[in-house]
């Protein structure tokens, strides 16, 4: 017979997720990255995309952080500082990789100091493609990832005003 | 505290991972106190072997290689690597392909400079000037976005020429876009030159003198701050900058401060370059004809990247593969020089004296400086080694 | 009864929660402030909430080579110190609920334990960042704390006493801050040092000693750091206000004083790069002392006449 | 000092009384020699910077392959928009260079990738540590060299 839904723990889980969806703090490591990736990533946090409005922070350290953001196919040098600074995390951790070299090793693919993708090295959570992605495709990456946490159906609210006339599609993410 | 962590120094690790190196650098600064006693560089993370996939890949494949040496001066390597093969197989790009090259040049110019000053207002910890320039460089990454179709690595170059043309319209948004730029680039030079909380952590520090800059063989902005009259595009000037002259912004003080003022002066010298393109554009077609089989021999080109004098050779044996291809980017001279710099300085300088000559490891990480043994950073070496290693290997140098 | 009112002034009303969620609402107008300064959107009004929530249940991660009792115990005696301290000063610009001659330098050593603790966890880890980060923090204790103590008790002295609550009703006559503009100028500079704002924010300078002191930390330690920050902010501000801008008021009108003390303070963070520990700590005795010492010179020559 | 001014300029170190050399000039602003004796590239560098020519500009490592089993080593000097270019030959296998860094510091560098890369020995090259291949790199294997398989270093490290 299913447990008996305790309304409490309802309140608990729905605040723990609230939570954790509202203030996602991130850390950027770039694993041999042709930096292409990481100055995308460094505009999202200027004034013209801002992820501070998602509540989004980058942080210095990894224990402060929640999600790693890794770009570059990870070489070997930087391999097993990858795994030190993903084990640093506090749970619950999440890693997006970003870019095609984070994703398969992009054009790197075959270079005799290049393991490939992230995924070889640590479990990855969300992938973003592009040689780089545009700043506004990382923060739908971002934001899909914790639209996924949340429960079925519902979204992090727009954190901007969407203009009337903007078309269906465009508002659901 | 355990025993061995009582000591007079530390060795601070900045990097790999660091909120001041947006890539993958590892430096080590052995500080007493606050001081710096000894310096050095452990790179190798953003290696790729770069060099060696060239030799696996046709050329017309390797262009799409070398353009993701670096993010921020990719167009700067396709345009060496392209100038390189067209010299081989004497094929000369026709003159409007040759100024849309240098015109592309410039804006890659003027987007590294803005993103330079925002990298380093960060490191200093004014992040409102970071966010002002970085708000300002996106006008810069609109207009080659509308020009070439991407923000960052844009392949405008193709073997023999360049990928797409220019209309009026476009020109218009240039020109648009360039005043906009120019006037703020004059309020970001007052900004640097007057604020006063700023100069104190520029003037004076990171002091390098002619003589040093000339020796430890820096290059670009960072050699031209202290009065090295190296620029490739007065010296050598190569493919459109015959045809448009360029001066070259020179400093004598040589200090951080210098080194700001030099790239912000260069802007201007692009501006007026860019404004010069626009007018006087040379009609004609866009690419020449390149065979796919480059006929054997050796090419060496040399460039001036934002960051500096970057250098090319170029080896092919007559098949559609070249035999040996070698890229020497200008981060690794001014890091040479930069290191020694930072012994004697505060440990919060030390972060703007990296940013001074706007490292870019990628570039760089095809070749790099190792001074200290092969030892894993965090297997405690005993500090009294470290040291004496750090003081033997510097009055040696000195000497 | 007595009681109740007791325990209830001390948790709900001036005490803790209500400080506690001034705390980080003025956390959020900080933010806020300075993100429009920059021209960019900023946080969201919810966002120091959920910053802190979601500290609070993430994995609590206890390093080795370190005294785990002081470890988990230093966030405790920071945030306790902040609260203690907040009884003693006109919240919402109602009186003090406590009071006796002298509190004025017991909530001053209150809020440096804040400081204290943090240099204490600072230095009680292994990691490199954060033995640099714990004797930046102590050093730049000592830099303002001198002037800022002597700043506040400018007032205290034209008032004739060191007990908050009067100088408060002696300022709701006067308006300090037209009579000592330096005393004024010292105290929000002090404010400043003490909150570890821009430009006086090398202890924690992220891109030289990762976020010095707390790089250790993150979870429930650093939450309640931050908690405790957030009500030394409000506390700091609260007495600034009260001793310059005219002491007592409806709240509203206080609440109104004390944003506007803190555009200011945001404007000022703005403008300015991020010091060295050197020049911190050589600005505070070059220019703090003298301004604060010029400042009393005039109040004791006009009081003497 | 003009580009034909450094040209002769540099024809005349190079050229000057009995180096074993032969000049070239592949390219209008180029020049390129051949130093046959080992021992002479030294003293023309030295010569070369005294005459202010010596902007070590980058050191190419050749591998001519396993039949011809020789490597060449290019030295380029570029002052102003002349490129002067020192070719020295070696045999494939223990084949040594002298160091330049006490005369240009710079070519430490250089050199370490070059030894590194090619497995060329440099003498007098103060410190040989690993430069930018990672730490747990297998010894005497040299990327760079026209025999390197990759599939060797996944057996070397176990595929790390």
């Amino acid at each position: 017979m299913e447990p008996k839904k305790n309304v409490w723990d309802e309140v608990v889980k729905g605040l723990k997720t609230w939570a954790r969806v509202n203030s996602p703090w991130v850390l950027h490591f770039n694993s041999g990255s042709c930096n292409g990736c990481d100055i995308e990533i460094l505009s999202t946090l200027t004034p013209r995309y801002d992820m501070e409005r998602m509540g989004v922070k980058l942080q210095a350290s990894p224990r402060h952080a929640d999600i790693l953001l890794a770009t570059g196919a990870v070489t070997r040098q930087a391999r097993e500082r990858l795994v030190r600074i993903y084990e640093q995390m506090h749970e619950p951790k999440f890693v997006i990789a970003i870019g095609s070299c984070a994703i398969s090793g992009g054009v790197f693919e075959g270079c005799y100091n290049v393991m490939g993708g992230i995924d070889q090295v640590i479990p990855v959570n969300a992938y973003i493609p592009g040689c780089p992605p545009r700043p506004e495709a990382i923060i739908y990456g971002v934001v899909k990832l914790l639209n996924s946490l949340l429960p079925a159906g519902s979204q992090i609210p727009a954190a901007l005003p969407v203009p009337e006339n903007t078309p269906e599609e465009v508002t659901t993410l | 505290m355990p025993e061995n962590l009582a000591p007079k120094r530390f060795t601070i690790p900045i990097g790999p991972q660091h909120p001041a190196l947006k890539e993958p650098g590892h430096f080590q600064f052995t500080v007493d106190g606050e001081v710096v006693t000894s310096a050095y560089v452990r790179l190798g993370y953003a290696h790729r072997g770069i060099e060696k996939a060239a030799e696996e890949r046709t050329w017309i494949q390797n262009l799409y290689l070398i353009e993701r040496i670096c993010g921020i001066c990719s167009h700067i390597h396709a345009m060496a690597y392209c100038l390189a093969v067209e010299s081989l197989a004497n094929v000369e790009a026709p003159p409007r392909a040759q100024a849309i090259r240098v015109l592309v040049a410039e804006l890659e110019r003027i987007h590294s400079h803005f993103l330079w000053i925002g990298v380093s207002a960060h490191e200093a910890g004014f992040e409102t000037l970071f966010m002002y320039s970085w708000r300002d460089r996106e006008t810069v990454m609109d207009l080659l976005e509308g020009l070439t179709g991407n923000r960052v690595n844009y392949s405008a170059n193709l073997l023999g020429g360049v990928k797409f043309d220019l209309d009026q319209a476009q020109m218009d948004s240039i020109r648009k876009g360039v005043d906009f730029l120019e006037e703020r680039t004059h309020h970001y030079l007052d900004v640097i030159m007057h604020d006063s909380t700023f100069l104190q952590r520029t003037r004076g520090i990171g002091v390098m003198t002619t003589a040093q800059a000339e020796v430890m063989g820096a290059v670009g902005p960072t050699a031209r701050a202290s009065n090295v009259k190296r620029d490739l595009r007065v010296e050598a000037p190569y493919s459109a900058y015959k045809t448009f002259p360029v001066q070259m912004a020179l400093d004598t003080r040589g200090d951080l401060e210098a080194r700001f003022e030099v790239r912000l002066n260069e802007l201007f010298e692009s501006f007026r370059l860019i404004r010069q393109i626009l007018d006087n554009l040379p009609e004609g077609p866009l690419v020449a004809r390149i065979p796919r089989r480059i006929p054997a021999g050796e090419a060496v080109v040399r460039l001036e990247a934002p960051r500096g004098e970057v250098y090319y050779f170029v080896k092919g044996n007559g098949s559609d593969k070249p035999e040996r291809l070698k890229v020497r980017t200008p981060t690794i001279c001014n890091l040479t020089s930069v290191i020694r710099l930072a012994v004697g300085h505060q440990l919060a300088d030390v972060p703007m004296i990296l940013a001074g000559i706007d490292p870019c490891f990628s570039c760089n990480d095809r070749m790099v400086q190792v001074r200290d043994a092969a030892t894993d950073s965090q297997k405690m070496l005993t500090w009294e080694q470290l040291r004496q290693h750090g003081i033997d290997f510097y009055r040696s140098k000195a000497k | 009864m007595n009681v109740f009112l007791g325990i209830s002034s001390l948790l709900i009303f001036p005490g803790g929660l209500f400080l506690v969620v001034s705390g980080l609402l003025y956390e959020w107008a900080d933010h806020k402030m300075l993100a429009l300064l920059q021209n960019r959107v900023g946080p969201r009004w919810f966002q120091p909430f959920a910053d802190t929530l979601k500290l609070l249940i993430k994995e609590e991660i206890i390093p080795d080579g370190v005294n785990p009792f002081m470890f988990v115990g230093l966030p405790l005696v920071a945030l306790a110190g902040a609260l203690t301290a907040g009884l003693y000063v006109p919240l919402a610009g109602l009186a003090p609920t406590f009071g006796f001659p002298g509190d004025l330098i017991v909530v001053l050593y209150l809020l440096s334990l804040l400081t204290l603790g943090i240099g204490l966890a600072g230095a009680n880890s292994l990691d490199r960042f954060s033995l640099i980060g714990a004797t930046r923090t102590l050093t730049q204790v000592f830099s303002y704390e001198a002037p800022f103590l002597l700043a506040l008790l400018g007032p205290a002295m034209v008032a004739g006493s060191w007990q908050i609550g009067k100088i408060t009703a002696y300022a709701a006559s006067h308006w300090l801050i037209l009579t000592q503009p330096l005393g004024f100028l010292v105290a929000l500079i002090g404010l400043m040092g003490k909150l570890e704002l821009p430009p006086f924010d090398a202890p924690e300078a992220s891109t030289e000693i990762v976020s010095g002191a707390m790089t250790e930390y993150s979870g429930r330690g650093l939450a309640i750091f931050n908690l405790g920050r957030a009500v030394e902010l409000v506390v700091g501000l609260t007495l600034v206000s009260a001793f310059y801008l005219g002491g007592l008021s409806n709240p509203l009108w206080f609440l109104g004083k004390t944003l506007v003390l803190l555009l200011a303070l945001v404007g000022i963070q703005s403008l300015l790069t991020r010091l060295r520990i050197d020049q911190t700590v050589g600005l505070w005795w070059r220019y703090g002392v003298l301004l604060v010492l010029v400042q009393w010179l005039i109040v004791i020559l006009f009081r003497g006449m | 000092m003009n580009s034909q001014e450094i040209l002769t300029l540099a024809e005349a170190i190079v050229g000057a009384w009995d180096w074993a050399t032969e000049v070239s000039h592949p390219r209008p602003n180029q020049i390129d020699v051949k130093v046959t004796h080992l021992n002479e590239l030294v003293p023309i560098v030295v010569g070369l910077r005294v005459k202010r020519l010596g902007y070590l500009c980058a050191i190419v490592g050749l591998d001519l392959g396993p039949e011809v089993n020789e490597m060449e080593v290019l030295y380029h000097f570029c002052p102003g928009d002349v490129v002067i270019g020192l070719r020295v030959r070696i045999p494939r296998q223990g084949g040594a260079v002298p160091s330049l860094s006490e005369v240009i510091p710079s070519a430490e560098v250089f050199e370490r990738e070059l030894h590194e890369m090619f497995g060329i020995e440099i003498t007098g090259l103060r410190n040989t540590e690993r430069l930018y291949l990672p730490e747990r790199w297998p010894e005497g294997v040299y990327p760079l060299r026209k025999d390197f398989d990759p599939a060797s270093l996944a057996a070397h490290e176990g595929g790390v």
